[in-house]
Parts: structure tokens; C-alpha cells; sequence
């Protein structure tokens, strides 16, 4: 999609997709300030379920709290905001409940992996068929902006002054060891490919993990003197990353300091509500109507 | 010769056959002792029914499973003792604001912290009342016998149904590891209170819909209704406000929906209160030592009588009052240093003297300690 | 909602008011330089050069942009 | 208001105390038809340690589940018959497993002495029945609970490959306390 | 012109101010409204004297790596709010019965669970007392204005240090983010209380050693003395105990340590207290509307008086009791639905009438709402 | 060491180990069941201390809650029995205000990996020099035989009794994902090259985790029919796991199922306490007397 | 007993309104020698919506932080000025920034308009000077903090590079005060 | 504590009785066959065996078995 951009004068009619049926009237403009990632990761993860083609009831969006947390509040599905960093807990008893539904939770990189890391990694090693939507900023945008997790050394936060000394969690090495069965990053910059890959991660069959470089300009931006929303997207999210397919053809001195974007696992395993299925069956019992 | 209809089962086992005969078939939980034997036993029953059993990471996890799994619809339960139960106070702040209902098991161990695992106590009774943050209902049940752990846990899954709250069933190590003959009844035999759904159209649901103090009903993900759930307050809507109006009515609300059916949530047993001189207010196993020792005063003459609530919060008030105005004095025997006895303290209005007979040494109070205490305001 | 002139084969901006938010993304990843922030609104400068590839709306957070 | 018969049953963790106080209980309130609570304590570690198993019988509801004033009292270890053999009643019963206990408590009850271990050890080639042993003992000695509802209790609560030795095992144990005397 | 000694600034920038006059050598916390200014500000400070200023993963490993630098020597505090304060809660309680001193801050926003963060609220003043499980001591002060909040931030310190024990010091967002010029003493003029550490032999400590009430010196890590520090139940040497003599009297010494000292750990204001015929007990920022109120009272000759508490836990019972005797009613008014209010009525015994004024709409109570009620009964 | 077995008929004289240096007058006996595998790494653990050279008091052993998590209360050392899974979180705060000491963390599987997953993948993180054992035996030993996040599918546990569905943690690739800088596996079968892990552990500047394979014979051992601890030894920790320079040499399928033991990654990286102190620097403070 | 000065500032997240107040509440409590105190309150998400700011000035202790009877106040949006112009005391003061404030509240006040926003932004260039323009026409217009103590204030509080550019604010919120009428 | 006989050049086994917990680990593993598990006690059955290779001190859980 993103070679369209230098196409020039091709003026064929494109209708634009309609949100309309996955937005709740009336709730938009959301919170997100100008410029954040957020509604752009959203409408990714939108365009994904569209395809998907299932009704909107089958859909499951949790969330703990965060400004990325705030994603279910907009959306036109079974939706639930809760604890900080407890999204995976809450979604794994209700995918457990309601195997049918089809669970996502949109998480930031403060919830999903500071506080709420112990629900990532057991979530992960269970390879429940959840799909994990890490908005990761390099920030607790929420809270006014202190480092995370996944903060570089070296940057400004209100908590580091000085320069982060954290060094920062490869959300997906960390979700692969953990034992998430389908791992990939993407960015906000990247709609194009994120939607695809997101669409990938809710056919998934398993625990989906996506890293999702996104931006907040209002303070990580603000702090470590980007110029703007669209300077961050650039130099993070465009100049930051290569993609995997791409990875393999470049010299090595290109990809350094990169990270790499796109499917990076993708293995069948057991998924736990299908063990459980068995487990019950073993035992005698039986879904009751 | 053998009485077919009983069984001789532990505490926590009759608590897991309360939680399985209210059609409880979601569990989740993280060991502790001395509640461990609440999961072992559903961990092999739930299969069998269909339901679902999972072990969670901590007990945060657990408490947020089991309120995630009621929204998929499932009557859900953990149990756990004072360290998991502190840390499940977050998640259980998030029931009430929510008015999820579920139940938690806390089998009282004697604390702070380690403390002594194995030991029973009845020192978490005003932690279940006030141990998470902000103002919150609170629901929590002391039954005192095998038997009535079976009937409490069923009645605290009713309550959670009813009112959308959580609800707690607290005992000590005592009970929950004691071991009794006790009747389980036949289906349909005692009251099942299933989840009132919404019937309306999607489109008009409102899960905090208010008229009249009725409690809206709950929808259950993945059936139609496609509702927003959060821990911000929210209006009736389910979505967050900002409307300070709304943010302090709908504190009050889910305050007051137990408050003001606190008659009806409580429930005490009298025992020889009518004509009583002195009272004893005790729950849970320190009113098994109560009741012994009321009975041998009784045998002696001494007019003593038992106030055992079953329902500690919403606190008896009335009850105690009553009892209060009627007696010389109180005293409230219990397996901590003052808790409850506070409480009786502040609803006996200075109208009669309070004493309390605490013990904390993980060996239950001896009838003795009680009879030592009545004689003297004989 | 502002919108752009329809007529003859031109492109139709759309850019809803209420939404924006003024915060550029659109139009510094416009390829052909179409918009332009004006105070904390997006506008239209150069209709002429949109070549509907949809960018500034799939970029856009704000659901506020659409072109057809 | 009727009687309240006080049981204890202590030994050291893993000699299966707290199963002959779920038995005799379960005999009483399942098959003899009358009320009976049972309750235990132990260490932190619910492991190890002295351990103590307490049954109260009684004709009506039970309220307090702990022992006041003792009628029969087992012990296991010397360990568990210093710790515990305080609260034993006047004229109440204590045994000891002459095995371990080697030093006899003085008090107003009556002590049988008898080498339980041993015997499930040398006779039935289990050191684990003793416990049964000193089941099918107390009840012979205490009437408390009827032989048939004992018996039902024990074979309800062990595996069935085990059911013959454990039935020998109570057997003995009634046997052995028909002619057995108090020491004086 | 400027008055030199005088600094306008934050309540929660106050509170990082005491801290440092008081020795915090050693700050982790996890940032959350209305909170995290004082973490903020720490950040920058701390390392400007080579003390430490961590932000850990969560609240829960927040308080518990305050109490592991407390052991390494270090005087050590966190600042959180609601729903991280219930997180901490079972740490809390491992450094009641470790009895290792530190410093808690919670400023109060609009609960429970996620509610109304950057409200403010008086809605955690209960849990403070009772959110950990088992019988355990409380120390909470409640600072009103942000001169206060440096003063008693002091405070905790040096009660944290002389008692062995964790201080809460316990503000609402109001005053949290309240600004007023304050005066910031010198080094020495206020008082600081470092920690007692052993002098014997390391052969001979006891890090819990019992002589007639005094509580024991308490060594740090690395400095000779290689001791024993556990959450079960301890003897006089730290070590394990079975011992159930020992449990009970254990649990009884880290209570009592604080109740009876309950009245070198008090604090209140008495504001025209003396000849006062309507009493108001207030505390925190409503204590604020309340002396707006009894001012207005007064001057219309109305004989209203104050009793505002700056130590909340221990509870001020016998000045509470006092001002019952005397008044014809007391007004509790607080930002919550009613917990302090509930301790009001217990300590006046039903000697006046005791009525609650009860905001939850996270805006301040107004000070008419008070002259109102007050003008009922007068 | 293995290999002295074999020998036969050695007669030298050794002298034993002198523990009595490290262990703590009259505690002993231990908690622990008859044949527990833990007072074995214990014994690895002092001589591994005792090699140093280090003076006792420059060590502090933390401990969460657990069977594992009692070894504290036996040794000669600063000791902390903390928490239920919190007990890395108390040695961060204890390190940082004291560096100078040496922290050792002994743990379980339930301590470290279920309730205390997250302060160990943030320890990790910040590759702050602590050393985290993890007595690995599979259960949830002090609360009578749960399954934990080690125990492999299909084994039997009080929580398990149709066999557990839950999958494992690799704990040594999650402790590598997560930041650790070393990383190893060892047994108590192999008490020898257990001291010599250990002792590197401990002369590593970083985060160092250890993966010991231990036996819960109470337990893990009567559910699952193994005959007796050494059994579980035998089994579990000799012919279940192969040491990393043996790997090299041997077949494919002879390793197919079984652990590698050893040293599996080991590099130097910025550690905490260090760049904190160079953060304190920039600040212009200096550690005060 | 003294007397007692509330102000309010209000406005949109990210306007300056809470600086605003803290700056004249630092010229009235430091550089004037009265108390002071400023308090505010704000969205749940801690930006943007109807931001508000109150400072109380009074000769003695300030017991209630928050206003009851507002002296004077600025209302920088229309939002804002709806939401906030209750508490307006008789013949107090409201500033509105006319060039967002259309509809003009009534009351028993008197009330300044002033395009503040295109002034600050035709005159100085920066729109986010609009709140120290309005400083100073408070100032002006209140006497409630000397022209001194605010300026002190003022640039104790803004970073060096940005010294000249809000004394000029400053200036200019003084000024175009001095003539401005209230509407009637 | 038991101790095994010193005499001429035969090791010296100590096993501390009051430690000792009976797991037979020591037994099981040690290469030649010296020592027996006698009801929950280790005794030494066969000395002269024995190579003084110090696993079954290495391997014992308890500290309950040295030898010399
Ligand atoms: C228990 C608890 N601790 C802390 C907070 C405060 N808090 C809210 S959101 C947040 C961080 C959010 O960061 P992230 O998840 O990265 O989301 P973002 O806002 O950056 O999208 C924090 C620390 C809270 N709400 N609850
Ligand atoms: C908060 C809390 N939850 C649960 C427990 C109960 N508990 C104590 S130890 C333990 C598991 C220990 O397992 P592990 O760490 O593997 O140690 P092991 O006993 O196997 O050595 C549990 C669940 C507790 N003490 N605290
Ligand atoms: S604070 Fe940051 S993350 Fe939050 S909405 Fe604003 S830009 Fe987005
Ligand atoms: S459709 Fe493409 S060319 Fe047209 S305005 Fe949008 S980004 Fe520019
Ligand atoms: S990207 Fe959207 S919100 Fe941003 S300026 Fe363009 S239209 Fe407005
Ligand atoms: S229960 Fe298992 S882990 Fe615990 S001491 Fe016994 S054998 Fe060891
Ligand atoms: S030293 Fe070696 S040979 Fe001797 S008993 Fe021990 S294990 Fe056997
Ligand atoms: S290994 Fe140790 S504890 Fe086990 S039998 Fe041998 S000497 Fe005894
Ligand atoms: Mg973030
Ligand atoms: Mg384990």
C-alpha cells in the first residue's frame, strides 16, 4: 500500500473504508491528544477485523489502563477496560468462559509489560488464543510520561531527567521464550502492513503477540525533542525498522540498530482452550448447553 | 445403618460443594493453604461438569479471571487465605465498581504477612471490609459449621447474583479443615438465584440502567449485547463520565444497593438473647466457643445469650443495638486483637459495657476463657 | 465537515471538523502535498495534485480525513 | 443435654493421625448415627512435627470442635504424649504405642501400654496400619463406636488392594485390647 | 522583597522536601495520579546526594524494595494512590511484623478500582487501618495543608524509625496538588530521628529482643551483624517459631508498640474546642471546609469547634470521647461515605449525636455544607 | 567429580567439607522431607561461597515463600525470608542501597516463575547483579504438590489429577529474553558442576540465573511413581538432561527430550548498580559517607 | 478577621490556565507578603477539557483552597466560561477572551473583553502568551498583586530565552487593561 | 552419631544421627555398596568398600554423613 504513495496522478475512484459499523456513535473524537498513534493502530486493528469478515458480537476487546487502554471504549464490540496491567487475567477467564469469542486486548508498554509482565508471560506460556496489541510508545503516556520498559537508554522521561539507565525489553524475543506461538512487530507508520498482520494474529489459532511501534508525541516526543508526530513516525517508525523480507537483502551495517518488522514466529502448538476441551472430555464431562 | 444423605466432608469441601450446587462453573485460584483443598477438589469436579478449573499465575490473576469469566456469563469463584486475599483487593474493587458478581473464599490464617500459615485465626474480618480503596459495598459471610459452609457459599452466590457484587465467604483454618457429617441437599431442594439477562434490544441495553433502586441486569459477552465494562466511573451507559453529578450518585449507588438491603442481607442466629442479662456477639469458630459456654452459664443458671451473625457486613447493627439496650454487658470473643469488637462497640451506643476476648496465639478460644468473663458480670 | 469541490473528476476531500486535530500527519505524508494545516485545522491547498491514494486517511488518528 | 465424648489422636506427621480421627468420626456420625466433629493442627511447614487429630462425639450438635477434658487419648510418638496428654479427663483413657513412648505420663487416667508399631511391623509387615491398629484398640477399649461401624469406615477410607490387611489390622487391634490392663 | 525562606510549591513537591530533611536516602515507586509528582521530583533530587531513586516494574515491588533498602540501612519511602496502595498491602504487612521502618505516602483520588483518577477523595482512610490481612499496627497521618505535609512527612520518618514500624502518610489530590508558600527549615532546626542500631556483640543481637517494652536497635545488612528477617512468626532472634506462646505474644507486641504509645503518636488541632457546644471532627482537606465553617460560626456567635486529628491511626479516641461529653452533637464531614465517622461514633459511646456529612462527587465539601448542618443545631 | 565414582578403590584421604563455617548453630536439622533435593544445592551453594573467599557478611541470601525459600534460615549470612514471589523485589531495594553486598536469591519455580514472574523478568531487565537460583523441582512443594509453571504436560500434581495441560517455561530462555546476563543449568545430581555454575554466578557482575533441577520426592515424586528420591535423580536429573559440551559430540536423538546443562550464556553488559553510579555522578552527587 | 480574594482561571488543558494562577499566587504569597494558595482540577485523563485554576489571597491562614465567592475570574473558552461563571460574587470580575468567549454570561458582575488570543499571537507571535497577556490585565484590572510582585513572578517562572517576549506580555496585559470598560 | 571403626588405614564414616532422615540417596549412589538403609537410619554395611570419594557426603541433603 505504501508504494501507492509515489504513484503519481493515479486518480482511480478508492471508497474509503467505512468505520461506521465498528465505532460507537457519538464517542468519537476520543481522548488520544494530536498525534498520537493510537487511533492510527486502531484503525489498523479495524480494517483487520473487517476483513475477518465475523459479526461484531464474536469480538472480545480487553484492556487494562492506559491511553492505549482506551481502545475498547470506542469500539462497537464486547468491551472491557479494567486494572492496570491486568488485561491478560481478565481476558484469559473470559476467553476460558466463552471459548467462542474472540479475544484482544489492546495493551500499552507500561500495562502490558511493566506491571502487567507476569500476565504476559503466563498468558504466552499458555498459548491461549488471545491476541496481544502492544501500543508500545516508550512511555506511560497516561500517567504524563514517565519511562517504560521499553524506553531507550539515554532518553528523557519525567522519571529520567538524567537520561533513561533501563535497558529496554525486546517485547518479542520476550514473548517468544515465553511461548507465544505467533510474534511479529509493526508500526503505526506501517498501517498497510499492520493491518495485514493483525489479521494474521486473530486467525491465529494460539497466544498472538504484536509489538506495535507507536508514538506519543505529547511527551516522549515533546522530551527527546522530535519535531513532530509525523517527525517521530519517521524516524522511529519508518527509519527505526526494516522489514523482515527486506532484512535478508540489505548489508548487514543497514539493519544495525534497526528492528526488524513483520511476522518474526509463527509455530503451531497446542492452544490451551482446545487441551481444555480434551481435558474435560477425559474427565467425563461435557459443555452443559 | 449408614445415613445416606450425609457425608462426612472437610470445610473446604463443603464450601467447593456449596459453590458446585449454586452452579458455579468457573474456578480460578493460586494455591495457599489452609484453602488449598477448595481448588483440589474443584480442580477435579469442574471437569466433569464442563466447567472450568484454572490454576493462575498469582492471586491477582485469579481474582481477575474469575470477574472476566462472569462476563462471559459463569457463576465464578476463588478462594485463597490473607496474603492472596490482600493482593486480591484491586481486582475485588473492581467487582463493586463494576457490579460483577462473584464470590471469594478467604480461609483465615493467622497473619500479618507469613505469619503462621498453618494456624487458624479471624483476623482478616475488617480487611473484608475495608481492604481495597475508595468507598465500596461490601458483602461478606461467616459461617461456623461444616454444614453452613455448604448453605453460605450457595447463599453467597445468590447475593452476588442478586445485588451484582462480589461477595465473601470468610472462615478460619478451623472450619475450613474440620471435618463433619453433613446433609447435601437435592437439587432444587434450597434456593438457586440465577442471573437476571437483559431482554430488551441491544440497542436499549444500558447494564447500569437505574429505576427505583432495581439492579439492571447483566448481559454476558458474546450474546448480542456488545456493552462496554470499566472500572472508571461510568454512567448508565457503562461508559466513563466526567460528570461529577453522575461520579457521586453512582458511588452512593453501589454503596447503597447493600446498605439499604442490609435487612435482608443479614442474617443472625439468636441463641438464648430473649431473656439474656449478658450477651456474647461472636461468628465463626470463636461462636462455637460462645455457644459451649452460653450453654453451661444456661446449665448454671446464668442468663447469657449468643448474638451469632452469619452475615458480618453489612454490619448487624440493629441486631447488636437491640442487644445493647437489654444486657449489663457485651462481650465479643474473637481470634484477633479487636476487630468486630469495634464494631459492636460503636452500635452498642455506650448503652452497655463491651469487652472483648482476643486471642491470637493460633489456638482457638477455650469455652473457659468465655465462662472466666461472663461470671464476672454475674 | 468541510469538503472539497466534486465537480468534473476532481477528488472529494473530506475533512470532519469536529475531529481534527490538527496535528499534521496528513499532510507531511500527502505524497503530492494536497493539504495544509491552518491553525489547528487540516485544509485543502492543492486538490488538483490528490491522487486518491487514501495516505492522509489511513494515517490519520482521528478518523477525521476521507477522499473519494 | 446429652454427652460429649473428647478424643485425641497424636503421633508425628505421616503416622496417618489425622485419617484415625476422620475414620472414628466417620464411623460415629456416618454409620452410628450420632453427631461427631473432627479437627487437627499442625506446623507451618503442614509437614513433619508433632501432629494431633481431635474427634468430639456427642448425641447433639457439636459446638466447640476442640478438646476440653479428654476421654481417650492415643500416642504415637513421646514427642506428641508429652505435648498433648495434659487435657486427658479423670478416669479417661490413655494409650500409648510402647514402641516410641517410653516415658508414661503420671495423671488421674488410666495408661495402656502396648507396642503398636511392632506389631504392625512383625505381624502384618506394615508400619503404616498401625494407625488401624490403634483404632480397632481405642474402640475396644472405649465402646465409643460399634466394631461394624468401625469396620465400615475403615474399608471406606483405603484403597481396595488394602482392604484385607487393614480388616486384620483392626482385628488385632480388638484383640489385642480385650485383655489388656491399665498399668497402675 | 521576596521572603527569602519562603518557597511556593506543590503539596506532593512538600512531601519530597520532608522526605530529604528527614534522611530518605532511597525512593521506589511506580507512578500513578495523583501521585506522581513526588516520585518525579525525587528523581531528579536523589541523585543529586547519591541516594537512590528507582521506578520498579509495580507497586508491589515497589514497597517491598523500600523495605529491602530499609534492611541495607537506608531510611526509605514510595508515594502511591488508590489502586497501588491496595497493592501494597500484603507488603505493608511484611514490614509490620519484620518491623522495618518506612514511609508510605498515599494521596487519595476517587475510587474504588480505577474511578475517578484525578479526583480527589477521603476514601482510604479505613484501609489504611485495615487493608492488610491479620492483627497488625497502624501509623497514618493526615496532613492538611502543604506545609503540613513536609512537617508530617518529618513526622513519619522519625515515628517510622523510633517505633520500628511502616508510617502511611495519607493526603487527598486536593492538597496533593495544592500550591502555598512554605517555609523550609534549616538542617537541625526540626528534629530527625536516625535509626537505633545495635551496639553489642553480633554474637549477642537480637534483632527482636523484648526488655520491658523498648523495641530493639535493628542492625542493617553488610555492617557485622548477618541476622535472620522473616514474615512468619519469629522469636526474640528473628528465627521461625512453632511456638504458640510466643505467636500470640508476637502479635500482640507489634500491636501494642503503637497502641500504647497511642498518645506520643497523636496529634490534633483543637480550634475553639474549649467551650465548643457543636463539635466538628475533621481531618485532611475537609478539615479545611470545617475551619472555614466554624470561623463563619463564630462569628455569628455560634460556639462551633474543631477537633482535627493530624495522626488518624492510632485513633484519637480520648479526645474524641472528651469533645463528645461536652457537645451536643459532633459533624464528621469527609470526602467519602463515612469511615472516619463510623470511628466517631464508637469513641462517643452515644453521649451526642453523631452526624456525617458525606461527599463522594470528588469536589471538596463546601463550607456551607457544614455551616448548614451545624446551624440544625443550634 | 561424576567420575571419581568410578574409580575404584581410591583410598587418599579428602578431607570433608567443613560446612559449620556457614550453616547456622542449631538450626539444623532442616525443614525439609527426607530425600528433598534442596539441601543439596544448598551444600553446592556454600561450597561455591566458601571458594570466594569473600567474607560471610559481605553476602545477603533473599528468599520468597516455599520449601526452596526457607534455605535463608539456615546459613550464616545476612538472610531475608520475604514474600511469596516478592523476593527479588526486596534484593533490588537491598542491592541498590547497599551494592557492595552480594545478593543471592534462592527461590522455587512457583516463587520465581508463577507469582514472582514479573520482578524476575525485570531483574533480568536491568541486569542488576544478583544471582537468582531457581530450585526448579516442578511442584509447589510447601503447599502440599500443586503444578507450577515447570511442570511438564501430562504429569500428575493435587491440581493436576487428569494430568497437567499447562505447559512449561524454559526458564533459561526466558531469563536470556528478558536481559539476564548469565545464564545456566544445573542439578543437584551434579552437585559439583552445580558449585562450579554457582561459583561463577556469583563472580558475575549482572544478573545471573541458574536453572537447578531439583527432586520434591513428597510430592512430585509419589504422583508420578517415581520409587524414591534418588530415583527422581536418577531420572529426572541424570539421564534427563546432557551437559553442553557433551551436546556437541552426541547424536540428534540422543538429545531429543533432555536439558542441556552448563553454562548456556554468559556476556557482559552494562549492569545496574554501575550505571547507576555513573548516573549519580552526572547528577553531581556522590555517594555520602 | 482579614479579608479574603478568590480568583479563578480557566480554560483548555494545555492553555497556561494553571500556571497562570500559580505565578499571581507566587507574586502574592512571596514576592508581596500575603498567603496565598492555588489549587485546581482537571479531567480524568489529566489533559485536555474544561481545565480550571483557583487562587485565594487573604492577610491570614487559608483554610478552604477552593472558591466559594469568586472575586475575579478569567474564562479563556466558551466552555469554560459556561461551566465556571457560577460563583461570580456581585460586582466582581470576569475577563473573557473574546476571541473564543461569543456568548456572554449574565450576571451581577462586571465584565472585560479582550480578543487575548489575537492579540497575543498578531502582537507577539506566540499564542501561548495569552495567558500572561491575561495576567497582567487581571492585574490591571484587580490590583490585587503589585506590578512588581507579578513580574518577578512571571519571570521566575519562564525559561531565560523567553525573559523579553513575556515581559512584553506582561506589558501589554497592563495596558490594554488601564482603558478597558466593562461591558454594561 | 555413629561413627565406623579407625583403625589401620579404613575411612572413617560419620553419619550424624540426629540429621539423618533416611533417604537412601547416599546408598543408592555410593559406587561401592558401603552403606545400608537400616529402617529410617544409614548404616555402614561394607567399610572396607569404601574409596573415600565423598559422594554420598556430596550427595546428602541433610548433612547427616561425612567421611575421613
Ligand atoms: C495499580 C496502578 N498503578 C498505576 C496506575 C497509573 N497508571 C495508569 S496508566 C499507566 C501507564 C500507562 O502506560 P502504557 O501502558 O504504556 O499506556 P500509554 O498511556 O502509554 O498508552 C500508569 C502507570 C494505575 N492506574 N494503577
Ligand atoms: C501470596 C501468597 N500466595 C500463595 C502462597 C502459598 N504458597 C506458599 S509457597 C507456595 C509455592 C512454593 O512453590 P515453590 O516456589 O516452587 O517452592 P517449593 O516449595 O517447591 O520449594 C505457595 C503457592 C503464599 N504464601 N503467599
Ligand atoms: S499522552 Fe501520549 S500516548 Fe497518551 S494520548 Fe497523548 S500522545 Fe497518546
Ligand atoms: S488521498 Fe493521497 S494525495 Fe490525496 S490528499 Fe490524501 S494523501 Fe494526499
Ligand atoms: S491527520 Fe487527521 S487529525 Fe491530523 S491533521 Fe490530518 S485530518 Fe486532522
Ligand atoms: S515438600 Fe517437596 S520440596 Fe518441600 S521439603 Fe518436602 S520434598 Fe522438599
Ligand atoms: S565415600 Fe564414596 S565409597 Fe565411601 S561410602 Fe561414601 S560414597 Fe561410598
Ligand atoms: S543421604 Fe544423608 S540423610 Fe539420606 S540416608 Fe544418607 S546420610 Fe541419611
Ligand atoms: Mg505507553
Ligand atoms: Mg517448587
Amino acid at each position: 500500500m505504501e508504494t501507492v504513495a509515489v504513484k503519481k496522478k493515479k486518480k482511480e475512484k478508492p471508497v474509503p473504508f467505512d468505520y461506521s459499523n465498528y465505532i460507537r456513535k457519538g464517542k468519537l473524537p476520543h481522548i488520544w491528544c494530536p498525534g498520537c498513534g493510537h487511533g492510527i493502530v486502531l484503525k489498523s486493528l479495524l480494517r483487520a477485523i473487517a476483513t475477518t469478515g465475523r459479526p461484531n458480537d464474536d469480538f472480545a476487546l480487553v484492556s487494562g489502563i492506559g491511553c492505549s487502554s482506551r481502545t475498547p471504549g470506542y469500539v462497537n464490540f464486547n468491551t472491557l477496560h479494567t486494572l492496570h496491567g491486568r488485561a491478560l487475567a481478565f481476558a484469559t477467564g473470559l476467553k476460558m468462559a466463552k471459548p467462542n469469542l474472540k479475544v484482544i486486548v489492546t495493551t500499552g508498554d507500561g500495562d502490558a509489560l511493566a506491571i502487567g509482565g507476569n500476565h504476559f508471560i503466563h498468558t504466552c506460556r499458555r498459548n491461549l488464543d488471545i491476541v496481544i496489541m502492544v501500543y508500545n510508545n516508550f512511555i506511560y503516556g497516561m500517567t504524563s510520561g514517565q519511562f517504560s520498559p521499553t524506553t531507550l537508554p539515554g532518553m528523557i522521561a519525567t522519571t529520567s531527567r538524567y537520561g533513561n539507565i533501563d535497558p529496554p525489553f525486546d517485547v518479542c524475543k520476550m514473548a517468544e521464550a515465553a511461548g507465544a506461538t505467533f510474534v511479529a512487530r509493526g508500526t503505526a507508520y506501517h498501517y498497510g502492513e499492520l493491518e495485514k498482520i493483525l489479521y494474521e494474529a486473530i486467525m491465529h489459532k494460539g497466544t498472538a503477540v504484536i509489538d506495535i511501534l507507536d508514538s506519543c508525541p505529547t511527551y516522549y516526543g515533546r522530551f527527546n525533542k522530535y519535531k513532530s508526530a509525523a517527525d517521530m513516525m519517521e524516524k522511529i517508525e519508518k527509519e527505526g525498522t526494516v522489514s523482515v523480507k527486506q532484512a535478508d537483502s540489505l548489508p548487514l551495517e543497514k539493519l544495525e540498530g534497526k528492528l526488524l518488522r513483520g511476522v518474526l514466529y509463527n509455530k503451531e502448538r497446542p492452544e490451551y482452550t482446545a487441551e481444555y476441551a480434551k481435558l474435560v472430555e477425559k474427565a467425563g464431562g461435557s459443555k452443559p448447553k | 445403618m449408614a445415613d445416606k444423605k450425609k457425608k462426612f466432608m472437610q470445610g473446604n469441601e463443603a464450601c467447593s460443594e456449596g459453590a458446585l450446587y449454586a452452579g458455579c462453573m468457573f474456578y480460578a485460584g493460586y494455591p495457599i493453604t489452609p484453602s488449598t483443598e477448595v481448588a483440589e477438589m474443584l480442580s477435579v469436579r469442574l471437569p466433569k461438569i464442563g466447567g472450568v478449573f484454572m490454576q493462575m499465575e498469582d492471586e491477582i490473576a485469579s481474582v481477575c479471571a474469575i470477574i472476566g469469566a462472569s462476563l462471559g456469563g459463569a457463576k465464578s469463584l476463588t478462594a485463597t487465605s490473607g496474603p492472596g486475599f490482600s493482593l486480591m483487593q484491586e481486582g475485588l474493587g473492581f467487582a463493586c465498581i463494576a457490579e460483577i458478581p462473584c464470590v471469594i473464599v478467604n480461609v483465615m490464617r493467622s497473619g500479618p504477612s507469613t505469619g503462621f500459615p498453618t494456624g487458624p485465626s479471624q483476623s482478616d474480618v475488617m480487611q473484608a471490609k475495608w481492604g481495597t480503596h475508595g468507598d465500596h459495598p461490601s458483602v461478606v459471610l461467616t459461617p461456623a459449621t461444616v454444614q453452613e459452609i455448604f448453605y453460605e457459599t450457595v447463599r453467597a452466590f445468590n447475593l452476588a447474583e442478586t445485588y451484582r457484587t462480589p461477595v465473601i465467604v470468610l472462615y478460619d483454618e478451623i472450619i475450613g479443615h474440620m471435618r463433619e457429617a453433613i446433609a447435601l441437599p437435592e437439587p432444587g431442594e434450597i434456593e438457586v438465584i440465577e442471573r437476571k439477562k437483559p431482554t430488551c434490544k441491544p440497542e436499549e441495553y444500558k447494564p447500569y440502567a437505574q429505576s427505583n433502586g432495581s439492579i439492571a441486569p447483566l448481559a454476558a459477552y458474546g450474546e448480542g449485547y456488545k456493552f462496554h465494562v470499566t472500572g472508571l466511573y461510568h454512567a448508565e451507559d457503562g461508559f466513563p463520565t466526567n460528570n461529577t453529578k453522575l461520579i457521586g450518585e453512582a458511588n452512593e449507588r453501589i454503596v447503597n444497593k447493600i446498605n439499604k438491603n442490609a435487612d435482608k442481607i443479614c442474617a443472625n442466629e439468636e441463641f438464648y438473647t430473649d431473656d439474656a442479662e449478658i450477651g456474647v456477639v461472636a461468628y465463626g469458630v470463636s461462636s462455637k466457643s460462645a455457644k459451649f459456654a452460653v450453654k453451661e452459664m444456661r446449665k448454671k443458671g446464668v442468663k447469657a445469650g449468643l448474638l451469632r451473625p452469619k452475615t458480618i457486613w453489612p454490619f448487624p447493627d440493629k441486631a447488636v443495638n437491640k442487644l445493647a439496650k437489654q444486657v449489663k454487658a457485651i462481650l465479643v470473643p474473637e481470634m484477633n486483637l479487636g476487630q468486630v469488637y469495634y464494631e459492636v462497640e460503636r452500635a452498642s451506643k455506650g448503652q452497655c459495657e463491651v469487652k472483648g476476648i482476643f486471642k491470637v496465639d493460633t489456638e482457638a478460644i477455650h469455652p473457659n476463657q468465655i465462662i472466666e468473663e461472663i461470671k464476672k458480670f454475674t | 465537515m468541510t469538503t472539497t469541490e466534486t465537480e468534473k473528476d476532481l477528488p472529494r476531500i473530506l475533512i470532519y471538523e469536529e475531529l481534527c486535530k490538527g496535528c499534521d500527519i496528513c499532510a507531511v505524508f500527502c505524497p503530492t502535498e494536497v493539504l495544509e494545516l491552518k491553525g489547528n485545522m487540516m485544509t485543502v491547498k492543492n486538490l488538483e495534485a490528490c491522487t486518491r491514494c487514501q495516505l492522509c486517511d489511513l494515517r490519520c488518528p482521528d478518523f477525521a480525513i476521507q477522499v473519494f | 443435654m446429652g454427652y460429649r465424648y473428647e478424643m485425641r489422636f497424636s503421633g508425628s506427621g505421616g503416622q496417618g493421625m489425622i485419617l484415625a480421627g476422620i475414620i472414628i468420626a466417620e464411623a460415629a456420625s456416618i454409620y452410628d448415627g450420632k453427631m461427631a466433629s473432627q479437627s487437627q493442627s499442625y506446623g507451618p511447614e503442614s509437614r513433619g512435627g508433632a501432629s494431633r487429630s481431635e474427634v468430639i462425639i456427642s448425641d447433639e450438635e457439636i459446638d466447640y470442635p476442640k478438646a476440653t477434658s479428654i476421654d481417650a487419648m492415643l500416642a504415637m510418638t513421646q514427642e506428641a504424649c508429652n505435648k498433648y496428654n495434659k487435657d486427658i479427663k479423670k478416669d479417661g483413657v490413655l494409650l500409648i504405642d510402647s514402641t516410641e513412648v517410653k516415658n508414661i505420663p503420671k495423671g488421674d487416667y488410666k495408661v495402656y501400654s502396648f507396642p503398636i508399631s511392632t506389631v504392625a511391623r512383625d505381624e502384618l509387615g506394615k508400619i503404616i496400619v498401625a494407625n488401624i491398629i490403634s483404632l480397632g484398640m481405642i474402640v475396644e477399649l472405649t465402646k465409643i463406636v460399634s466394631h461394624d461401624a468401625i469396620e465400615k469406615a475403615v474399608l471406606s477410607r483405603v484403597p481396595p488392594a488394602f482392604l484385607e490387611l487393614n480388616k486384620k489390622a483392626l482385628q488385632i487391634g480388638f484383640e489385642r485390647a480385650r485383655d489388656l490392663k491399665p498399668l497402675s
